[in-house]
């Protein structure tokens, strides 16, 4: 029983648990319904996997109504390894999380926000696993509106006016998305991806088709905060609470990507979208153009949190870079990316987390010297800034390496010497932060600052770990990344 | 005649949609926009979407309505005159329209029953609804039972509102005695109130019970339900309102309407079915369909009501000008 | 003349959209913002509508005497976004609630320079 | 017969439309939305009749609720403050 449902269990178990945390008056279990359930849908995700690697595409009817009449959950590779970065994030998160939003929140805001965590969790599993476009649109909802009361309850008051800002921006992506949804729908007469996918290509030279597929890729754009659509993301990562920051940059973008692939490769087709609507092209201008400008924005900012925010955006520019190549290569070095960058910046910003609530500032400023009183939380910075640079050994290495191996492949050298070109810059914001707490005197003295507290650390390290792991025995993450590129490649291929 | 409606319609729509951009009284513009509301509802109405135009007006025209008032009173009256002139957003603008027209050019024309979408899936919804869901609204068997998914998913995007609301808001308890100071003016309007109050819960129950033949159903209900609440806070003081329903109990009456909706999905899967599958519910699948609408449309009515008191209350509660003293931020 | 009478509705219906939109990009009052979203999304679901309708038929509520109904898809797609949209007015008129009280001003512009002397 | 009544309705929307632009004041307003309410819940009884399904009246009821409770509440937490006319 518990097996055959597993798809729809993925899914629900996160959202009955919302309202229980919600009952829960005390604070402390809030936190442990949300640890059970992070860890759960961890060990659900590495289940799905097995099945997926195993059987293929996992399809199951909601209801039991045959599709398209029904909403059907659909799993690919792809949709499984998304699913797993997001339970991994989860489950890392959820133990670090009890100090910090102790320290961070009220206490009667404690139980709204796991409520709220386990929702956006909700939302964003439901995207990612969903086969049918509107349904997407509802569990796309439910993680922004969650997402928007998560960072609202950051303690500075431009947290308030960061989600409004990012409300209102991802309140026209989703409807955005809505009236290509309904362009679509209008066109053939369904909602189900996998039948739209076959009912598409009859209709694809109408006017309305095109429109379509425009507006829902921009609508998508501002979810994932491809450039210029990214001027909400740094306000939102900056006043978050530190734990809000993490999971929403771990996680959010990511889905963002997730959503374009499929739009991309499995409901409109490699045809239509990169030789028909040369969608190719433009995204990776601006692709180029958010590794540039992010990475550049980033070396001088003094705020580590706006630092790795605007590094997040120049990141999400190499993963579309991948994406834009449109080439078995080229999707599979975006899919690692996604996975490894995941990773690097959940740690990186759970670092950060441990000096908010030491220090209560993540200035550079009040860094200088920092190496002497929390060696291993900075230890954990330059180990995922090495991998965010890209230095062998990490899995940033491993990313970028398939990246450059990709655009090499496609002939784009320029392309090869863009992502490497912006790898030096990365070194400068990278070493900015290596020099001012390491090798700088702290100019007044910090009593009482010391090592930020075990259940903090060891997640931190837990996923800087990983990190290490992958950058060493990549076989298996890339061995999957190629069936579920070649998957997405191939399924358009007459 | 329908086409001349249709017509009339969106022409005003298209003028009150003018004058709120154009005017700076927020009060002025709240009430066209509940207006704008109600227009549309009508012509839902004429468009046949009958369930959607219940909607709409209970929503748009009645809480969204309420809740601007409300955020108006709280914040300033008249629109600032913008500091500079930007032809930007003119540019975005005019280009996402003018894509749109475009993209209208290929579209097939309103009204034509061959279109693609009346061809499609749709037409089996309708044919099979009689035996495989056994109720005549077309709308209800969809919305619960062939996209059920998608009622849980709303149900849960309004619980996230609602809990939202109340960690940005907060509901803070009024005593009794807080009431409106002109409470004494107000006679006939608590008489007549209290003469409604009873009469609106009944009419929303109706709605709940009577969706799978009529217009209606579980959200509708929902918001009849709160509609009801709402007028008695209105002329009877916020306090005694609270008296009635403690702002406790909505917490857990939201939470517990999303509960009784993924219960009745766990059951099917406990029964050997899928998430959300009633055929499983009872001997025969038809009662099973019927039952499971059932619950799934009071759980959704049960969730919608106390989320819109708790935003309702949420909003209510706080004191112009942010002088909220127990709020530490 | 065909073309004018079969698009009608959407050509009304797009400048509806766009006159929502301009609202929420162009206006520095929070609650102007929000209003415009609102319109914005409100004649999205007028599109919905407009495309489940069928000439001469009737609401898809089944009943003798009738055979020809509307689709019923649309409508359910768009109470589900209605909703939605609820939800989404409620926590942006929260939000500047909040932001009221932070920094007594619901302006835009205001806002901003408040943030930049802080 | 319904055709004329829904013609008329109609007309009498949009005059009532006109006194909700201009205002002036506050109670301009108020009047003007509860009387478009009003006719809104007259369309929608012709509506219903002219097109054979009458049972539809439901609609019809919940906004004569709306309408009413809005109406209310704009007065409830204005009028007490506003006496003056406010020009645009």
């Amino acid at each position: 029983m518990l097996l055959s449902n597993l798809p729809a269990l993925q899914v629900v178990v996160p959202l009955v648990s919302a309202p229980i945390c919600l009952l829960l008056r005390r604070p402390g279990h809030a936190w442990a319904c949300a640890l059970t359930v992070s860890w759960a849908v961890l060990v659900m995700a590495v289940l799905l996997l097995r099945q997926v690697a195993l059987e293929g595409t996992v399809s199951y009817p909601l209801g039991a109504w045959a599709t398209p009449w029904g909403i059907e959950y659909r799993i690919d590779m792809l949709a499984a390894l998304v699913i797993l970065v997001i339970a991994i994030i989860g489950a890392v998160v959820m133990p670090y999380a009890r100090r910090s939003v102790m320290q961070e929140l009220d206490d009667e805001h404690i139980g709204a926000f796991y409520t709220c965590y386990l929702l956006c969790l909700t939302g964003l599993l439901g995207i990612v696993v969903t086969g049918d476009a509107f349904n997407l649109f509802v569990f796309l909802e439910i993680s922004s509106l969650s997402s928007y009361v998560l960072i609202s309850l950051g303690r500075d008051r431009r947290a308030l006016t960061a989600a409004f800002q990012y409300l209102v921006m991802g309140t026209i992506g989703a409807t955005f998305i809505l009236i290509g949804v309904g362009l679509m729908y209008m066109m053939t007469g369904t909602l189900n991806m996998a039948d739209l996918a076959q009912r598409l290509p009859a209709v694809d030279d109408t006017r309305t088709v095109r429109v379509a597929f425009a507006f829902v890729t921009v609508g998508v754009s501002i979810k994932l905060a491809l450039f210029p659509l990214h001027i909400w993301l740094p306000n939102a990562y900056i006043y978050a609470p530190s734990v809000v920051s993490i999971f929403l940059a771990a996680t959010a973008t990511k889905v963002g990507v997730y959503v374009l692939l499929r739009l991309f490769f499995t409901v409109f087709g490699v045809q239509f979208s990169f030789d028909d609507m040369h969608v190719g092209d433009i995204i990776m201008w601006l692709a180029i153009a958010a590794v540039l400008t992010g990475s550049l924005v980033a070396i001088f900012q003094d705020n580590l949190k706006r630092m790795l925010a605007y590094s997040s955006v120049a990141q999400i520019g190499y993963i579309v870079l991948g994406i834009a190549l449109a080439t078995g290569a080229g999707v599979s070095a975006g899919i690692i990316y996604l996975f490894n960058h995941a990773l690097i910046k959940g740690a990186l910003f759970m670092a950060l987390g441990g000096i908010m609530l030491r220090l209560g500032s993540v200035e550079l400023r009040d860094l200088h010297g920092l190496l002497r009183q929390m060696p291993w939380t900075v230890a954990a910075i330059i180990a995922g800034g090495l991998s965010l640079i890209g230095v062998p050994l990490t899995a940033g290495f491993i990313s970028k390496w398939y990246l450059v191996a990709a655009a090499l492949e496609g002939g784009l050298w320029p392309l090869a010497f863009i992502v490497l070109a912006s790898s030096l810059l990365t070194v400068i914001y990278v070493w900015r932060i290596v020099e001012a707490t390491c090798f700088r005197a702290a100019g007044d003295e910090r009593p009482g600052v010391r090592e930020a507290p075990l259940s903090m650390l060891l997640p931190t390290w837990l996923l800087i770990a990983l990190n290490l792991y992958i950058g060493v025995d990549a076989e298996v993450l890339t061995g999957l990344a190629d069936t579920a590129a070649a998957a997405l490649v191939g399924e358009a291929l007459p | 005649m329908q086409h001349l409606v249709d017509i009339v319609l969106l022409g005003l729509l298209m003028i009150t949609g003018f004058a709120i951009v154009r005017m700076r009284s927020l009060l002025a513009v709240t009430m066209l926009t509940s207006i704008y509301s109600l227009f549309s509802a009508l012509l839902f109405v004429v468009l046949d979407a009958v369930d959607v135009a219940l909607t709409e007006a209970a929503i748009g025209a009645g809480i969204s309505t309420i809740l601007l008032l409300a955020t108006v009173a709280l914040t300033t009256e008249y629109e600032k005159v913008p500091s500079h002139r930007s032809l930007l957003p003119l540019l975005v603008v005019t280009l996402t329209g003018a894509a749109l027209i475009y993209g209208t050019l290929d579209m097939p024309h309103y009204g034509d029953p061959n279109a693609p979408v009346h061809r499609h899936v749709a037409p089996d919804y309708i044919e099979d609804t009689p035996e495989e869901i056994g109720v005549p609204n077309v709308v209800t068997s969809v919305l619960a039972s062939y996209r059920g998914y998608d009622t849980l998913g709303e149900v849960t995007v309004i619980f996230t509102a609602g809990v939202g609301v109340l960690a940005l808001l907060g509901v803070h308890l009024r005593k009794r005695t807080e009431q409106p100071s002109d409470y004494h003016k107000l006679v006939v309007l608590r008489v007549i109130a209290k003469l409604f109050f009873p009469l609106i819960l009944l009419f929303a129950l109706y709605v709940l019970f009577h969706g799978d033949y009529g217009p209606g159903g579980g959200f509708q209900a929902g918001v009849i339900f709160a509609t009801g609440f709402v007028l008695y806070a209105l002329t009877h003081g916020l306090g005694n309102a609270e008296r009635v329903i403690p702002p406790a109990l909505l917490g857990i009456l939201a939470a517990a309407g999303v509960l009784l909706y993924s219960a009745v999905g766990i059951e099917g899967m406990l029964l050997g079915g899928k998430f959300l599958e009633y055929n499983v519910l009872a001997d025969d699948p038809v009662s099973g369909q019927h039952l499971g609408i059932l619950l799934i449309e009071t759980g959704v009515g049960i969730t919608v009501a106390a989320v819109i008191l708790i935003i309702y209350f949420g909003f209510v509660s706080r004191r112009p000008g942010g002088a909220d003293a127990q709020d530490p931020s | 003349m065909s073309t004018l009478l079969g698009h009608y509705n959407y050509w009304i219906v797009i400048v509806l959209m766009m006159t929502g939109f301009y609202t929420v990009i162009a206006r520095p009052n929070l609650v102007k913002k929000i209003i415009g979203l609102f319109i914005f999304q409100t004649s999205v679901f007028i599109l919905f509508i407009s495309m489940a309708k069928v000439e001469g038929g009737t609401a898809p509520i089944i009943e003798e005497g009738y055979s020809l109904y509307s689709n019923p898809l649309p409508h359910v797609l768009i109470l589900t976004a209605i909703v939605v949209g609820l939800a989404t007015t409620a926590l942006g008129l929260a939000l500047v609630v909040r932001i009221q009280e932070a920094y007594g001003t619901t302006n835009e512009d205001d806002i901003h320079v408040q943030d930049e002397t802080d | 017969m319904y055709a004329i009544a829904t013609i008329l309705i109609l007309v009498a929307i949009a005059v009532g439309l006109v006194r909700a632009f201009r205002g002036p004041t506050l109670f301009d307003r108020v009047m003007a939305g509860n009387m478009i309410g009003t006719l809104t819940v007259l369309l929608v009884a012709v509506l219903g009749f002219m097109n054979g399904r009458p049972e539809f009246l439901d609609i019809a009821l919940v906004y004569v609720l709306i309408s009413f409770i809005s109406t209310i509440a704009v007065l409830r937490v204005y009028v007490s403050r506003h006496d003056h006319a406010d020009t645009d």
